[in-house]
Order: C-alpha cells, then structure tokens, then sequence
C-alpha cells in the first residue's frame, strides 16, 4: 500500500515537472524541471530494486541537466526574470499527435495480457548486473564503449573551431599553445 | 504497483517528451523534448524488467539506453554549437537552410 | 562489526553529529583567521557562533528581478545534499543506510551540489554571482571524473560498492596505503566540491565574493554551514573508504571515526589557507591531461594487484 | 500558427512581439554580438568599481562583457572626498622627514601586495603583508618589519601554486615602467615581487638609495593602459590586472595636482 502512495507521488511528480518543462518562462527553470522529472524516474527505478541503475540515472542526469542550463542560456539568451517565452511551432498538432500516441500507449498498457512474472531477481542486483555486463553480455559493453569514444571525438571535432595548427603554429612548433585563454599546461 | 500502472505512467512521459520534441523551435529544447522521451522508455523498460522478467539481461537494456541518451546529448550540444558558429542560428527551421 | 541494523530514530542524530563536526571546522578556521590577524585564538573560536547570530537577524537583500524560487532551493541545497550524504557514511559500527551502492550515492549527491552551486550564482541576478555559478561548473567537469575514478578504486579493493564492507576490507591494511594518488585525488575534489580553500574560486575575490556577492542572512547561513558540511561529510567518507573506518586501539571504533574525521578535516582547514586559488581555466587542463589519467593508471594498479591475489 | 512552410514568417512575427513585451524588472533584453570563440553572446555592460573589496577606491572601469569576457572597457575616476590622511604618517600633524617618506613608500608598496595576494586568494601570506603594513603605519621601526618582509618576498618568489595561478596575467604599461629589472615585459608576478623586495630593501637600507614614488605621471600612465590590458580578459583577469598596476586613487585626485 504505501508503495503505492510512494509511486503515485513519484509519478505526479515526474509527468508534472515534465510538463512544466516546455511551460515555464525561464530556461533555468526549464531544465532544472527536466532534472526534477528525472530524479523522481530514478527513486521509482530504486523502488524496483535496481539501486545501482536508479542512483546512476540520477547521478547523470542532474549531472546533465547542469550542462544542459548553459547551452539553454547561450543558446536562447534571456535574463533570469520570467520573460514570457514562446518558441514553439505546429503547437496544435503537436499536441493531438502527443495525445492521440498517450491514448494508444495507455490502452495498449491496460488491455494487453501481460505474461506472468518468470524468473526471479539476483539477491545483489548490482553484482548481477556487473557479471552479465563482464561475462555472458561482454558484447554489448564492447560495443557500446568504442560508440561513446567516438562520441567525444566526433562531439570536440564538430563543436571545436580551432584545430592544433592555429593552436602550435603552422608548423606545430610554437613552445605556448596560442589560446585565447591561457590552460594550465604549456609554458 | 502493478504493471499497468507504471506503464502509463511511462507514456505519459514519452507523449509529453514528444509533444515538446515537436513543438519546440530551439534545438535545445527539442533535445529536452528527446530526454524526456527517453525518460519515459527508462520507466518502461525498467517496469517489464522487474513485473515480467527479472533476470540481469534486461538490466542491460536499461544501461543501453542511459549510453544512448548520452550520446544523443553530447551529439546535440556539439551540433547545436555548430549550427550557432556557422550560422548565427538555433532555430530547427533554419537549420533547413544549411542542406541548401 | 560494521553494518549493524539500527533504528532509524538514531537519523536524528545525525544531523547533531554533522552540525558538531561542521561548527568545530568553522571555529578552527576562525582560530587561525585570529592568529592571522594578531588576535587571541579564543576570539577566533568564538567567531562561529557570533557569525551565526549576526547571520539570523540580519535581513536578506533583494536585487532586481531575482529568480527567488531557483534561489533558494540553491541556497538551501549545499546542507540537504550534505545531511544526505550522511545516510551512508559508517561512524563506527553504525550506518544509517548501508544500501549496496553507497558509493555512488555519496558521488550522486556531490554531483548535486553542481545543481546547488549554480543556482546560488543563477538565482541573484547579478553579474558576478553568475559568473560564480559558471566558474563552479567549469570546476566541476576537471574534478568530477578524477574523483569517480579515485572512489572506484577502493570499491574494486574490496569487491563491493557498500561502504561496510569497503571498510571491513581494510582490517590488515588501510587502503591510503596502496593507493595514495586516490586518497590525495580524493581529498583535492572534497576541497573542491566544498568550494573550499584553493578550489575557493567560485566566491573568489576576484570576482567579488562570487556566488556570495548577493546572498545575506540566513541564505548566507546555510550557504555557509552547507560548506563546512561537505567539507566534514567529505573527511568522514575519506577516513571510511581510505583510512580504515572505525579501527584502531583503545578507544572505540565510534570515537576513532570522529577523532580521525576531526583530524582529516583540521588538515584539509590549515592546508587551505597556504595555498593560493587554483582558478578553473588553469585547472582544467592539468585535471584532464594529468590527474586523470593518474587516477586511472592508481585505478588499473589496484585492479592488477586484486586480480594477482585473487 | 501553420504548417512548416510559412516559418520564417512566423518567426518574423515572433521577433516583432518580442519587442513589445514587458521588460522583466525594468532590464531590457541584451543585444548580441559576436565573441572571440565565434559564437554570438549577449552583452552585458557592468561597471566594476567604484567600491569594491581589493579594489582602488573611486576607481570605475566601465565594461561591456561578452560571458565574462571584457570587449570594451571605460575608465573614470570618481573625484575623492577631502583626504583625511589616516594611513599617511607624513601628514599626520608633524613635518613630513625623510623616514616618513620611506614609511610611506613600504606601506604603498605592502598595501598593493596585500590587494594582490587577497585577489588571488592566498589569503596567510595576505595577512602577513597586512599585517607589516599596519605595523609600519602605526610606527613600528622600520628595520624590525625588514626581515619579514624579506622573508615574505622569498615565500612569494618559491611558491609555484602561485607563479601558475598568475601565469601569462600580463601588466606591461609601456616603455620605462616599472620593470621587473631584467628587461622582460611586467607581469603581475614580476609586480609583485618588485613591490615586495623594493619594500624589503628600503626598510632596511637607512642610506637614501631609493626611488621616490613619483604617483601622479606614473599612475596617469597606469590609467590610460588599463582599456587595452584589459580588453580580451575576463573579469577575474582584469581585477588581477588592475591590482597589479597599484592605482592609488587619492595620488591621481588630490596630491596629483600639488606635486605636478
């Protein structure tokens, strides 16, 4: 009973903080929403017994929402005063078709026939959880690894304007690197 | 807390992630529309894990997804960076003008 | 031994202990500002108390167009996030919460405090507290990742992520010893996410005090006590996870806990003061370029060595 | 609000409300420009100054910032109130000497690094020039504070925290100031050991070998440099730059006049 309570305050929670998302007025407030929404997913997913993948999920993703604030600001450049905002198009259809996919979701989940529980879980689901991604399922983590490696290269090449030839010279031979603010390394 | 319960719970995440990944004009903010989408696929597929078939496999599913949501957070923000180098722009319909 | 079951009214007290252990962090740090300045060390001990009956009556300051909401939620966070923390560090044989990821509670709830810092410096609405707000952040991304690595490492030591057992790990030996470049990476990000001492830049003077510029009377309190309460949350999870917890002769495990928490912690107070501020933009590159890859290297030796004794 | 085709138009209509909307606390919006990394930023115009702590009283540098980078800076000083020469022994009542000169000369100098060491945050050896400053000002003899200047301005030399954390912050006013004596442009680190071994060695020194302190045209100088040192820095840079320029405002307004 009181995992329910638990839960449905969770869930109001998450849909609620969602919503405010694309309703308020600030940026900050905007993600900071979208952080509130996903912390609460991440008490439910430890209401689940997954503590590791639930305390992970909060830790990155308020982690996340923390970047994500400064790309807000640069990129939409407004004052922290509630300036109303409304950047949105096709609002109309937007919603019929969030609302039409909510309804067939929501029957979907209500009237299918879901199977019975198989199985049982691990006693240390992080353990568990750490033994597949190490043993049987090695693949995935082998394939997911290089993907987010290549992630960092492809990111820093796409977003970074200056390559090393403007930073060490023409001829890589520059004793200081030539930024526009000095790093910590480099004489 | 039954199955039924949490799932619509979870679409209910996903369709207000969508609607905002829709509406949105600011790349950003389509990014948060995506996120919450993803939030939404989190709960899902944590609910299956746990009411149908709680064996570590599925776990994995989950830690796949949080990757996929990394990436397509760094992925965004690079992009977005770019678009707003290149062409003064964060706006999704101008990004158009660049295939032209 | 560790991970004894215990009532959950003893979560009462723990906020009595943290509060204990973040006012004698202050009153250390008023002793030595005393001696600084030429005046009698007791004045300096004192200066807490007084700091914080002055702080209750003075009356907040309002500045234009303030996001009040963001701002206090920012202001309160740094002493939620730091009584949070508290849920998982052991004071000797007793742990509020020994949940199986205690380690990665305690790294979530410092990744919290990026969220709390900004909002100080956001909330204000002004040019310097934001440009606090921002220099924590930048801070934050060359600290964070050296600091995951160095609390993986114990964890791989002791084959567990439950703090309990990392700590009854090291009955033969502290961890400090075989992995010092954790500790010290460790300690450095503890001074770091308290926005402490070198790390401090985030209410730097040159920027004007920073995310403080704009804060006054209980605001500041909190932000204040919130500091020194990750800074004693920050001994205590060091002394658990590198220097052997609650161990030690004579005394019981509880009192050794405090005794060596009160001493990390007096360390981390004097050695701040000596140093001068590392600024974010100088430390960024060094984190990356060097402790990181420190960190891991500190990281791989441990997991060679755990691997070869089986 | 139609379908994807008349976007731009929408877009167009957008601007044009958001300039009708309500200014939120009676700021408006900021208007963009493009910054040094090549993004478009907003700027914002902020005045440092003229109080502020570690900072030369008067003294306002009007700033237009792009993030916390300075684009553009104005300076101004804001004329003084009548000196009330407390911190001036020479002019407390007696008839200024020789040693009241030198007295004079050890607290500018001290007091300039204490500005320094506070803004860089290395805040023990702070309170140690504090402290040789108010000693000196209060009439302690001048041969007792000399070793520990001494001994201050080793510590600042050795300490490589430091020598980093002030790395490449540049305070070259022009030909002829200052230098740090082995020809290499000033830097705020060469600054600050200037000031220190200058103090060191003439609270030592009794014979009259040093350099008097000419304020008005060296400061003036200062002054007019600060625009383009700061231009391109950001604001934590800039203060750092302005410390080490040792603007002594009440020189500039009052007794700038009387000695030039």
């Amino acid at each position: 009973m009181l995992s329910i309570i638990v839960f449905s305050a969770l869930a109001i929670i998450a849909v609620a903080s969602g919503i405010a998302v694309f309703r308020v007025d600030s940026m900050a407030r905007a993600t900071y929403a979208l952080a509130v929404s996903f912390v609460a997913v991440g008490v439910m997913l430890v209401m689940f017994d997954l503590d590791y993948i639930g305390v992970i999920t909060i830790l990155m993703m308020v982690m996340e929402m923390a970047i994500m604030a400064i790309y807000m600001i640069m990129f939409m450049g407004m004052n922290p005063a509630l300036m109303p905002m409304s950047m949105v198009h096709n609002n109309r259809w937007s919603a019929i078709l969030a609302t039409g996919i909510f309804l067939l979701l929501a029957a979907g989940a209500l009237l299918v026939p879901w199977p019975a529980r198989s199985g049982t879980a691990a006693p240390d689901l992080t353990v568990a959880v750490g033994e597949a991604l190490m043993g049987s399922k090695m693949l995935v983590m082998l394939t997911v690894s290089p993907i987010l490696f290549a992630t960092i290269v492809a990111a820093l090449v796409l977003a970074n304007p200056r390559g090393r030839y403007d930073r060490w010279g023409d001829n890589l031979k520059r004793v200081c690197p030539d930024d526009p603010q000095q790093g910590g390394l480099g004489k | 807390m039954t199955l039924q319960l949490v799932l619509v719970v979870a679409a209910a995440l996903f369709c207000v992630g969508l609607y905002g990944a829709l509406s949105q004009q600011v790349v950003v903010m389509v990014m948060m529309g995506l996120e919450l989408m993803l939030n939404g696929v989190i709960l899902a597929v944590a609910a299956f894990w746990w009411f149908l078939a709680p064996n570590p496999d599925g776990m994995l599913l989950l830690l796949v997804v949080i990757a996929a949501m990394t990436v397509e957070m760094a992925m965004g923000f690079a992009i977005a960076t770019l678009l707003h180098r290149s062409k003064e722009t964060d706006m999704t319909d101008m990004a158009a003008d660049l295939s032209g | 031994m560790t991970g004894a079951v215990m009532n959950p009214a003893w979560a009462l007290l723990a906020p009595v202990v943290l509060g204990v252990l973040a006012l004698a962090g202050a009153a250390l740090n008023g002793v030595f500002v005393a001696r600084a300045e030429g005046r009698p060390a007791l004045s300096g001990a004192a200066r807490p108390v007084l700091e914080v009956m002055r702080l209750m009556r003075q009356r907040r300051r309002v500045t234009v167009a303030a996001d009040r909401l963001l701002w206090r939620i920012g202001g309160m966070a740094l002493l939620v996030i730091a009584l949070l923390k508290t849920a998982v560090i052991p004071l000797g044989p007793w742990i509020l919460a020994d949940i199986s990821v205690g380690i990665v509670w305690f790294n979530a709830m410092d990744v919290m405090v990026w969220a709390g810092m900004w909002l100080i410096g956001w909330g204000a609405n002004s040019a310097h507290a934001l440009a606090g707000g921002y220099r924590f952040l930048a801070q934050a991304v060359s600290y964070e990742l050296p600091l995951m690595f160095a609390l993986v490492t114990p964890a791989v030591a002791a084959h567990s992520l439950r703090v309990s057992e990392v700590v009854d790990a090291q009955q033969d030996l502290w961890f400090v010893v075989w992995m010092p470049v954790a500790f010290l990476v460790f300690c450095g990000s503890v001074l770091a996410f308290s926005a402490w001492g070198p790390f401090a830049t985030a209410a730097g003077a040159d920027i004007a005090g920073g995310i403080l510029t704009e804060v006054s009377g209980v605001d500041r309190l909190l932000i204040m006590a919130g500091r020194y309460a990750l800074l004693a949350t920050g001994a205590a999870f060091a002394v658990a996870l590198f220097l052997g917890g609650g161990s030690g002769p004579l005394l019981p495990d509880w009192l050794w806990t405090i005794v060596k928490t009160l001493v990390l912690l007096a360390g981390f107070i004097a050695v701040s003061r000596r140093l001068s501020a590392i600024r974010p933009d100088r430390l960024a590159e060094v984190a990356w370029i060097v402790v990181l890859p420190l960190a891991l290297l500190q990281t791989l030796v441990v997991s060679i060595i755990v691997a070869v004794r089986g | 609000m139609g379908a994807g085709m008349d976007m731009h138009a929408d877009m167009d209509a957008h601007m044009d409300m958001d300039m009708d909307m309500p200014m939120p606390g009676g700021i408006p919006l900021a208007s963009g420009g493009p910054d040094r990394d090549g993004l478009e930023m907003d700027v914002l115009h902020v005045a440092l100054g003229p109080v502020l702590p570690h900072w030369p009283a008067g003294l306002v540098v009007r700033c237009a910032l792009k993030g916390d980078v300075i684009v553009h800076a104005e300076v101004e000083i804001l004329p003084a109130a009548p000196g009330t020469a407390l911190d001036n022994p020479a002019r407390v009542g007696r008839l200024p000497s020789a040693d009241d000169d030198r007295r004079r000369t050890v607290i500018h100098h001290s007091d300039a690094a204490v500005q320094l060491l506070a803004l860089v945050g290395w805040w023990s050896a702070a309170g140690r020039a504090r402290r040789i400053r108010d000693e000196v000002a209060s009439g302690t003899a001048l041969a007792e504070v000399a070793p520990r200047l001494e001994r201050l301005a080793k510590d600042v030399k050795r300490s490589r925290l430091l020598g980093w954390g002030l790395k490449g912050i540049a305070a070259d006013t022009g030909p002829g100031v200052q230098r740090a004596g082995n020809g290499d442009a000033a830097t705020a680190r060469t600054r600050l050991l200037h000031w220190l071994n200058e103090a060191g060695r003439i609270a030592r020194d009794t014979a009259d070998s040093y350099e008097p302190l000419d304020f008005a045209d060296r400061q003036r100088e200062s002054l007019g440099a600060i625009p383009s040192l700061v231009n391109g820095t950001d604001v934590a840079s800039a203060r750092l730059i302005i410390a080490s320029l040792a603007i002594d405002t009440s020189a500039l307004t009052t007794s700038g006049e009387a000695r030039s």
